[in-house]
């Protein structure tokens, strides 16, 4: 059997993903990123072959993706985060055109051509503001666990919105709610929707029309989910494990070049 | 005895301060802001009187700053905390020019005029980089305390250049240095230059008059004064109780409305132009 | 809080409500309308052929001041406008994309965009984007940037030049024959509301100002800007100034007490105009001058759009005689007046994101009031037209700060 | 490669040498001298007076008859500190108009006694203005430049406009400037600018053989030097490049468009090529290119200068001509270069650039012209983000 490896490192998280020859996921990991990007990517792959009780020696393939991709030293070859959280959307939700991919410092709006390359995306700048570490700063000051997030927002029906775009200086904001007896559902529910606010104008920049895959960690959260859906006025759909698109999109992308290599077809000019 | 009390509700830390009638400091009070700021602003003061030993209603005056002041509801003004900073720091060191600031959350420069009063004034806040919380935040990364990252920061020989002064991205750009063996002396020089380096050209925005007064939380981290003394090339004014400064002006002013309404007791007294209605 | 009492404000919403419905008419009628824009402008030449003039810049800031700018702005950016670009642009664009300019809108699709390029290059971007989003021909005018203390003769010789093209192409436009005696009239017409602004601006020299020449000033700023050239805008000023004088004479103000004059550089906040303007009157601060209301021309030294050299006059308007032609040096020295002669204890600048025409270099336009002319300066910054640059605590922090300084002050000096 | 100690997530790209690989490195190690000595070292080669001019449509043909060098200011390239022009200018204003005030401030101007601005835009003019009050002891001009080169007044007005310049100049030196002496300096120049165009020319059509970083050097050099120095150098230049032997490789031909006056760094530029883009076209002035052909060399010069800057000179965003809308002429230039694609960078807040980008995506919209929006700042000094972007692009056209 063919199998092939997708590794991710993202700032948050490092993902990896084992992806079978019909388009099977054999197994899957996500760690903490640290320093060492080559040992967390193997770590994180190792845990994946595990799961999946496999070893090394089955990986016919390996594309790396994210910041730290350069870094692995056991890759075959290295494809961009946004090219993979698309291909990883479009295998899932072929027929989707748009994706919505935030992670922990990055929210990244992603319009596809047929076929699953991209055609356009709007990244969000030097900035973090309206990112998944937007959420986990506000959880923090909130007192709660960043798991409850999701759940906390579902249970409001009044949303507290927050003006302030900088996730730092969004603290005294939300600190100010509270004091003010805002309960905290409802400050957290105002935050997915000011969040989706951001995200839908990221979408509009590339035309948004048709519906949105929504991918990444931050996807985990269902109220998010559900705020976007009430904002983008279009369909979003969220896979099951919306962390690990990135890593499996990278995983189609290295099935693809290793069922290439084998039928003989000549390598790219990069790795 | 007169007692008269300021108290400065920060962004991060609540500070306050109770002088008596010499213009003694009788107590001082710091509790984190969290979430509840009037609740702060209120323990806060009740520190300082449990302190010196005296009831509440014996404190004559309380002039509220910061950006909390509107939540001081017991106090009797409020007063911003530019003012009562230039205020604090004319008091402590009566021949400084120019003050700066650097908070949780903002960093300012003040220009003092030889009377404590506000000649001119700038400050940064749309965005937090390059505040407290900035360093706050690289301590965190490097699990650290807050009042170790100044003095490890003295022992770097190559300080790093940091890509972005984003609160967030210093995170990763923190992390991505660790992982080319750079040391957390050396991060964390190049945390305090790039901080030093957007504090200077704040303060070329009201020109630049020595003597210079470092206030705010930030004051009481070392690194970060050394790092601007070497940049501006003279020394900083930093006092034991730097932190408390703006607390300390809105202390003095307290008592000197005090003074000026002749009350010894917590009556109120209204003053025009002082008394703001909250936003 | 801080209301003008008088009835100047009313008479203003009046002309300038018909002026809108005159556009509204147009956009019905088909009846010839352009684009121009505010700066040193040439409406008399429209008026001379009875165009009927539209100002995009006036329509966003209208647009803000309902608070309807933000989502335009949002439009404009998902079309690719920069967050950096003037929000006036995107607004006006965001405006034109949801259909507010054509056939029995509110303003009418342009026969002819004309550009005068007046100190302001967004300008040319701005315009070059209608054209071709309305499908509209742009006519340039180019107008050399008051480089000397004088215009070079060959400066008004190219601006007239440009003129006489612009007139012919009214013609074609209009199927009118150009009527210098007309042209001639629309001047005098001018002038006499020139005379009367500078007059009501003059007023402000008494303590108290009668009006506030920065917030008050916007509500005049229409009728010279806009109507300049029209009986309606004469007459406003004519019963303007009648209405200020005995304002003077009653020892009135727009606030029950004047405890600060200020000089006030920069456009304001249009989006929160109201509360903007509040957190001066808290402290009793009157502008008694501002730049922001001379963007149009500068009358207050004396220049007059003249009937016997009306081509020349207008080119001389558009090139020395309004605040954007002329270099940030000679800015500072039209505040410096002001501060000197209106007598201000302070100057405000309130800095625009949106506008770097205005905003670029404020910083060292502080550092000269402040460093070598000690006055006091306050610097604050947000926008004209985009609500998001505006926080309220911040600024009225600053405001707060910098009034307990100058009260301060004046405590210490008093007691020296 | 070593993850540990060389990650090149963070790695400082400097000026690239493995881009170097040159027949003859004295060229370009000449090249890059000659940059990295800067402006202050331009003037102290001379040794006779220098002006500092501002970018785009500089006349400096008139500076060079004077007897003095022209010398391109464009900011400090990262390499101060701002902590005087940060004082001057707010936070929204581009790098090169801080930058150029800082390098004054820090007296880094050395030998260069004059600037000269012109009407670029908003920010650049205030820029004089600032220059004007806090340095008193420069020769300062502001110089406006026609927006309306159709009108029948133009060219008289620009005539005119030159003749200031000249006559105050002149003043400024004491020295006076003659007809002979200006065409002189025209011959050199356009010397100098046929070559450029040649060199432009061998990338649109080998884009292999002379990569961007390359020819951007060489170009920029010339803002630097006297035309016979620049025209040597350029020679020697193209005469190697045209004996080069480079296999082609996948890439995808880009058109870079957006940056006529703040300069991207130079290890953006080596990150577009890098990331799998050959830049067979650009508009970068940063070579006084801005006339599309000769100018004039007989008759009365400053009316042949003045009829190149009114009908000859390329169009920017900063330059209006009714005429010639530049979004149609991009399109018409991406067919006629075989281009596959557009990148635009323009400087973070350059407000003329980045209001043009809306009626160039309307126009790559239209033409399903692929096209990417990368925006650079001076201080830009890890190219990660960039590069990411950029591959991603290039794996959207390439891949597969
Ligand atoms: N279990 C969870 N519950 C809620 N939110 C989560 C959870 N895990 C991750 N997130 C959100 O997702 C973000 C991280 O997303 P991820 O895609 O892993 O980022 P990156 O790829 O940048 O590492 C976090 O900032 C957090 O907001
Ligand atoms: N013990 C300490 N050592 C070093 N830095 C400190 C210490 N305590 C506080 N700080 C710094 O001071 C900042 C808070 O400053 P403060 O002036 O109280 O801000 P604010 O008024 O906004 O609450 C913190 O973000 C931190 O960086
Ligand atoms: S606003 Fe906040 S998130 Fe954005 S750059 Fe500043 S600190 Fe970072
Ligand atoms: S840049 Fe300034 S002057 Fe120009 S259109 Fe915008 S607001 Fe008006
Ligand atoms: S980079 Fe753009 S904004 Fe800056 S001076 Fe040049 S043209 Fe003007």
């Amino acid at each position: 059997m063919l199998i092939t490896a997708g590794i991710d490192i993202g700032s948050g998280r490092t993902k990896a993903l084992l992806l079978g020859e019909d388009g099977q996921i054999l197994g899957s990991a996500a760690i903490r990123t640290r320093a060492n990007f080559d040992a967390v990517a193997r770590e994180a792959l190792e845990q994946a072959l595990a799961s999946a009780r496999l070893s090394m020696d089955d990986i016919a393939y390996t594309a790396a993706t994210g910041l730290g991709r350069y870094s692995i030293t056991f890759r075959d070859v290295q494809v961009t985060d946004i090219t993979c959280a698309a291909r990883g959307a479009q295998f899932l939700f072929p027929d989707t055109l748009y994706v919505l991919d935030m992670g922990a410092q990055s929210t990244r709006a992603i319009r596809l051509k047929e076929g699953g390359k991209v055609r356009d995306f709007h990244t969000n700048e030097k900035c973090a503001a309206g990112s998944g570490s937007f959420l986990e700063r506000a959880a923090k000051y909130l007192e709660i666990s960043v798991d409850s997030l999701g759940s906390r927002s579902m249970e409001s029906s009044t949303p507290r919105p927050i003006s302030s775009v900088c996730a730092v200086l969004a603290e005294s904001e939300i600190i100010n709610h509270v004091s003010e007896g805002v309960p905290v559902n409802d400050v957290v529910r105002g935050l997915h929707e000011s969040l989706a606010e951001r995200a839908l104008t990221q979408l509009k920049k590339i035309g948004l029309n048709g519906s949105v895959t929504f991918v990444g960690g931050v996807a985990v959260q269902q109220g998010m989910v559900e705020a976007c859906r009430r904002k983008f006025g279009v369909e979003v759909l969220v896979p099951k494990d919306p962390v690990a698109v990135t890593a499996l999109g990278a995983a189609v992308l290295a099935r693809q070049r290793a069922t290439r290599r084998m039928a003989g077809a000549g390598t790219s000019s990069r790795s | 005895m007169l007692y008269a009390a300021g108290v400065d509700v920060g962004s991060t830390q609540t500070k306050a301060i109770l002088i008596d009638g010499r213009r003694a400091i009788a107590a001082r009070g710091l509790v984190d802001t969290g979430a509840n700021v009037s609740r702060a602003a209120e323990r806060g003061f009740e520190t300082l009187c449990r302190e010196a030993g005296i009831d509440r209603k014996e404190v004559a005056y309380v002039v509220g700053t910061g950006y909390g002041r509107y939540k001081v509801t017991f106090g009797d003004a409020q007063i911003t905390e530019i003012t009562c900073h230039a205020r604090g720091a004319h008091f402590l060191f009566p021949t400084t020019r120019t003050v700066i600031d650097i908070g949780g959350q903002d960093t300012k420069a003040i220009r003092v005029g030889p009377a404590g009063d506000v000649v001119d004034f700038s400050m940064n806040d749309k965005c937090a980089a390059g505040t407290g919380r900035f360093l706050s935040a690289a301590a965190e990364v490097l699990d650290m305390k807050l009042d170790e990252i100044g003095p490890v920061s003295l022992k770097a020989t190559d300080p790093v250049r940091l890509s972005s002064v984003c609160t967030v991205f210093v995170e990763s750009d923190i992390m991505s240095y660790l992982a080319q063996d750079r040391t957390p002396p050396d991060i964390l020089a190049g945390v305090h230059q790039s901080i030093a380096t957007r504090t200077i050209a704040l303060l070329r925005r009201i020109g630049m008059e020595p003597e210079y007064t470092m206030t705010g939380g930030v004051a009481r981290n070392i690194g970060m004064v050394k790092s601007i003394e070497e940049k501006l090339g003279t020394t900083l004014n930093v006092s034991a109780d730097s932190h408390f400064i703006g607390a300390i002006g809105a202390a003095l002013f307290a008592l000197e409305r005090a003074e000026a309404a002749g009350r010894k007791d917590g009556v109120k007294v209204e003053l025009g132009g002082w008394v703001d209605d909250a936003p | 809080m801080a209301d003008y009492k008088g009835t100047v404000h009313e008479h203003s919403k009046r002309i300038m409500g018909a002026w809108y419905d005159t556009l509204a008419q147009a956009a019905k009628t088909g009846a010839p309308s352009a684009y121009i824009m505010i700066t040193g402008n040439c409406v008399e030449i429209l008026r001379a052929f009875d165009i009927a003039p539209i100002f995009p810049e006036v329509n966003a800031l209208q647009l803000a001041i309902r608070k309807q700018s933000l989502p335009l702005i949002l439009k404009s950016e998902e079309m690719g406008y920069s967050s950096d670009n003037c929000a006036y642009v995107k607004a006006d664009v965001g405006y034109t994309m949801e259909g507010g300019i054509g056939k029995d809108a509110k303003i009418p699709t342009p026969n002819l965009i004309v550009c005068n390029f007046v100190g302001c290059n967004v300008y040319i971007k701005w315009f070059e984007h209608s054209a071709e989003f309305l499908k509209a021909p742009l006519f340039m005018i180019d107008v050399p940037f008051l480089r000397e203390k004088e215009p070079s003769k060959e400066d008004i010789t190219y601006v007239v030049a440009q003129l006489k093209e612009l007139i012919a192409t009214c013609e074609k436009i209009t199927g009118k024959k150009f009527d210098i005696d007309r042209l001639r009239e629309v001047c005098a017409l001018s002038r006499r509301a020139e005379e009367g602004w500078a007059r009501a601006k003059d007023l402000c020299k008494n303590r108290p100002a009668p009006f506030d020449a920065y917030f008050d000033s916007i509500n005049m700023m229409g009728p010279i800007n806009v109507l300049r050239g029209s009986t309606d805008a004469a007459d406003f000023f004519d019963a303007a100034v009648q209405e200020f004088e005995a304002d003077v004479a009653a020892k009135r103000g727009p606030l029950p007490e004047e405890k600060f004059r200020l000089v006030i550089e920069g456009p304001p906040p249009y989006p929160y105009y109201r509360s903007f303007r509040d957190l001066f009157a808290a402290w009793g601060a009157v502008a008694v001058q501002s730049t922001y209301s001379t963007v149009g021309g500068i009358w207050e030294w004396g220049y007059r759009h003249d009937p016997e050299r009306p081509l020349e006059s207008i080119a001389e308007h558009m090139i020395v005689h309004n605040l954007c032609n002329r270099s940030l040096l000679e800015r500072y020295s039209q505040i410096r007046r002001y501060v000197e002669e209106w007598k201000a204890d302070a100057l405000v600048i309130h800095s625009i994101k949106s506008c770097r025409l205005f905003s670029a270099g404020q910083g060292d336009m502080r550092d000269y009031f402040v460093g070598e002319r000690h006055v006091p300066t306050l610097l604050v910054e947000s926008d004209l037209e985009d609500p998001r640059y505006y926080a309220h605590a911040q600024m009225k922090n600053r405001i707060d700060a910098f009034f307990e300084s100058l009260e301060h002050r004046r405590i210490v000096s008093m007691s020296v | 490669m070593g993850a540990r100690t060389n990650s090149p997530h963070r790695r400082r790209i400097e000026v690239p040498l493995t881009a170097m690989a040159i027949a003859h490195p004295p060229i370009l190690s000449r090249c890059r001298e000659v940059l990295a000595g800067g402006p202050t070292e331009a003037a102290r080669r001379w040794k006779g007076p220098a002006i500092g001019c501002f970018p785009v449509y500089s006349p400096v043909e008139i500076f060079h008859a004077a007897g003095a060098l022209p010398i391109g200011i464009f900011g400090a390239g990262g390499s101060v500190e701002l902590t005087h022009a940060d004082a001057r200018f707010q936070s929204f204003v581009c790098s090169i108009a801080k930058s150029t005030l800082e390098l004054a401030f820090q007296k880094r101007l050395e030998g260069i006694g004059g600037m000269v601005f012109h009407s670029i835009c908003d920010v650049a003019r205030n820029l004089a203005s600032v220059y004007r009050r806090n340095f008193p002891d420069l020769f300062i001009d502001y110089i406006h430049f026609p927006q309306n080169p159709t009108s029948s007044g133009s060219l008289d007005y620009t005539s005119a406009e030159l003749e200031r310049v000249r006559r105050n100049i002149s003043v400024w030196l004491e020295r006076k400037i003659t007809d002979d002496a200006l065409r002189e300096s025209i011959r050199a120049y356009n010397r100098s600018r046929a070559l450029m165009r040649r060199l432009y020319q061998m990338r649109e059509e080998s884009p292999e053989r002379v990569n961007s970083v390359e020819a951007y050097q060489l170009v920029r050099a010339g803002t630097l030097l006297p035309p016979q120095e620049h025209v040597e150098l350029l020679e020697a230049a193209l005469a190697d490049l045209e004996r080069r032997a480079v296999k082609r490789m996948d890439r995808i031909r880009v058109i870079v468009e957006g940056a006529f006056c703040e300069q991207p760094p130079m290890g953006l530029i080596e990150v577009i090529e890098r990331a799998g883009c050959y830049v067979i076209d650009d508009d970068f002035v940063a070579g006084w290119r801005w006339f599309a052909n000769d100018v004039a060399e007989t008759g009365d010069p400053i009316r042949a200068l003045a009829g190149a800057y009114c009908r000859q000179s390329r169009p920017s965003s900063v330059r209006h001509d009714m005429t010639r809308p530049r979004h149609e002429d991009l399109a018409k230039r991406v067919r006629e270069k075989n281009a596959q694609a557009v990148i635009f960078a323009p400087a973070k807040f350059c407000e003329p650039a980045l209001f043009d980008y809306v009626l160039f995506r309307r126009v790559c919209e239209r033409e399903k012209i692929p096209h990417l929006l990368l925006e650079f700042e001076e201080k830009m000094w890890t190219f990660e983000r960039a590069r990411n972007e950029i591959e991603t692009f290039a794996e959207s056209l390439l891949f597969e």
